[in-house]
């Protein structure tokens, strides 16, 4: 019933290629970048990867994207600052892109969480982003059908987790990640701080254990937005 | 069939059959009323965590009498404790947890299983007042969804039906059994059966269930301790 | 911009005949008994009203039961210890009865106060409660559409708030209220203690103030558990 | 039309009257970019709360060069400070805030609005990288959907057109334009102007206009102060 893990390397040794992988992360805030370097070492390829955006300088999602294991993004915001290397790689039409309205892809999830398989949204009725889905009619006013999204691994940055893998998150750094523990079969943790059953209070828990199955400690984390500033490389 | 009564498990030993095949670390959601006795017979060695529908992850045993705090409870209103690790959740997120398929096991009461896992469980028919609380979703979230009843009605009639005559509380979705008197799968649409009283012939067994009993592996006897 | 009320009678007053009330509560945990009383003082009749049960004893919800002020109940579980008020009622055709699975009914308000008219539940697909509603293949498993469900006033009860609304709970006293205080259109929440603004941990948040409009402060709250075992009656 | 770039309001002169209409305690969303701006513009004495898609209620002005916790940022990916009151919240929270109808106020930027309400503001067609954020889930979330732009192209080309031709954002969800030359209200699929530039007669707002320009109510000076 422990599941917290000795290294970073052991929490990801299970991806396999061609998997589906949420990763947590609003711009640099959340961004689980260990667990991505991680990933990136284990060598895992081929994957689908779902975040809000893309990337940014030439670490973290950028560097995972840069080495070529990404087959697909899906995301509601690719083209941010320095995201250079999502860039050069769709307009070379070497990775494909499903574009989500950022609402939609929250919902979309949380469905894939909370075994809803589809809902109907007023967003992005009457917009190519809404072509070819199911559309009705309900009390006057037209929305569209939208699909959960499910993934095999979950990779999320948290602030502290005890043993039971119970979380909370830093500020907005929270974003869409209790959403992906909750839609991945295998939702994999990096954490500032390991800390004692029972010492997060019951009323505090962002994420209960039971969306999450391996916990890995890193204590200084990373910051995607500082690492591009710094114009970190990786590997 | 006069010595059914004799030989046939009590209610405590049903619940402790079932406990068994709950693994450590599992999250677990027991049912209001029979079901949430299996928690007391919880393997040493073993963790799990139980759900309630009303909001908790991980609580604990009843407090002492007169120690109760009424805005502690699960879903069947009583008093509990909290253990270390247990987390407060609302009901929207509650029910993410069963409907998403997160709960490893939920043990549910029966007034009927149907050989396809058909349920009926929530409801005698129509007069009186219905009530159907969480039962229709856990029947829809749970990994394992497993059923501990009598084999019987008081009256003697079969529990383990060909087709449920009373209101459905789900279709296909019981995947295990535990009676008074055995353990049995359902699979593919028919009763396939583990365990058996060891005092009960199959013969007598098959005469207290209203369809076939299968076989396809090694029977094994049901061996209960005395509780 | 101070949603803090005076009175129990000053936050209800708004409450009209007819409208569909969403009542915060699980068995005796959370329910908003000063609220109700406030209610049953108001004079309010012809009311819907949501809540997972349907009152025990002889005050809260049960006491605006046996006032006549409830035309309809939308609940999962009316059948409890002690709510001989609400199955007298109901079995001499007093109160009509909407029966809903008690995820749906979490879902479906949720569903309100997010803006998703519509969803699909695999709950209640094959049974009675399912009849007459439209269905789904998704993926080869059948679903049940399910619509959202709205009210006009939410009463809500809070450990902590603030002026600008915003709440914490007490233990599983929380259960539907962070759902309803999203799908109605006027919240009113009574506080078992107002503090100032910035003194709630922004990660402590349970309910933020977008969903509240009206705090009142009801220092020791009673328990509908308690009041029904103390067989206490309203008014 | 030489005189329009000495007479037309500047950006922060648009984020200025766009500022005059959000009430005291109005719950707010920003668009990324320009809109951002109008923060910057409050009323004194009121109190307007902003939300960001990211998860956070009630942030503050920028914190100071050095200062910035990256952790800490808005929907642009700006640092933000917290004002007493903040709360911080998932993204389907946040967007169940938007969607809900909880807010009060989105301002938006725009490539085109057409008189229907139609909005065009995530992307110029086919070719380089497409994003669309939140944009799409904001303007079918706020009670009122502004927008606040250029009155025409730089190109000199109109905004305010009877059909959009670039790819929608939403439809008939635009209800207040807030231009550099006029503030005009969307009503039953018409532009009906409630405020110009007093410079500029109503002929020349029309040719800068790519729809009929109705007037309902008397018609009111656009004033805005040096800034």
């Amino acid at each position: 019933m422990d599941k917290t893990r000795d290294s970073l390397a052991a929490a990801v040794a299970d991806i396999r290629d061609g998997m589906t992988v949420m990763i947590g992360g609003f711009g640099g805030a959340g961004s689980p970048i260990e667990l991505i370097h991680a990933l990136i070492d284990h060598g895992a390829r081929d994957l689908t990867v779902i975040n809000n955006n893309a990337g940014t300088g030439h670490a973290g999602l950028a560097a995972l994207i840069e080495q070529g294991r990404v087959r697909k993004m899906i995301c509601s915001f690719p083209r941010s600052a320095n995201a250079e290397v999502f860039n050069a790689a769709y307009l070379a039409g070497q990775i494909e892109l499903e574009l989500v309205p950022q609402g939609t892809l929250a919902e979309r999830i949380r469905a894939g969480g909370a075994g809803i398989p589809a809902f109907y949204t007023p967003t992005g009725y009457g917009t190519d982003l809404a072509k070819g889905k199911p559309q009705h009619d309900f009390d006057g006013r037209m929305y569209v059908l939208e699909r959960w999204l499910k993934a095999d691994i979950a990779l999320i940055k948290a602030e502290e987790a005890d043993q039971h893998g119970n979380l909370t998150y830093r500020m907005a750094a929270r974003n869409f990640a209790p959403l992906m523990a909750m839609a991945a079969a295998h939702t994999i943790v990096q954490a500032s701080r390991i800390v004692p059953l029972g010492a997060i209070n019951p009323e505090h828990v962002i994420t209960p254990g039971i969306f999450v199955n391996a916990v890995v400690a890193v204590p200084n984390p990373a910051q995607e937005e500082v690492l591009t500033r710094e114009q970190v490389v990786y590997p | 069939m006069s010595t059914l009564d004799t030989v046939k498990l009590t209610s405590a030993q049903i619940a402790w059959r079932a406990a068994q095949d709950i693994e450590d670390g599992a999250y677990v959601n027991l049912g209001i009323g029979f079901p949430e006795m299996v928690a007391r017979f919880q393997v040493a060695g073993r963790r799990a965590i139980y759900h309630t529908e009303n909001g908790l992850l991980d609580f604990g045993q009843a407090p002492a009498a007169g120690q109760e705090d009424w805005d502690l409870i699960n879903a069947g209103k009583r008093a509990v404790t909290l253990n270390p690790g247990a987390s407060f959740f609302h009901h929207a997120d509650s029910f993410a947890m069963v409907r998403g398929g997160h709960l490893d096991v939920a043990i549910l009461g029966a007034y009927q299983v149907a050989q396809s896992g058909d349920l009926a469980n929530w409801s005698t028919g129509p007069g009186g007042v219905p009530a159907v609380g969480g039962a229709m979703d856990l029947v829809h979230g749970a990994k394992r969804v497993a059923v501990i009843t009598e084999h019987t009605t008081k009256k003697g009639e079969p529990k383990l039906v060909e087709h449920c005559t009373l209101p459905l509380t789900g279709v296909a979705c019981v995947t295990r059994v535990y009676t008074s008197l055995a353990v049995i799968d359902i699979d593919a649409g028919r009763f396939v059966l583990r365990e058996k009283l060891a005092a009960l012939s199959l013969d007598d067994l098959q005469s207290l269930t209203g369809a076939p009993l299968h076989i396809d592996t090694p029977l094994q006897d049901l061996n209960v301790p005395e509780l």
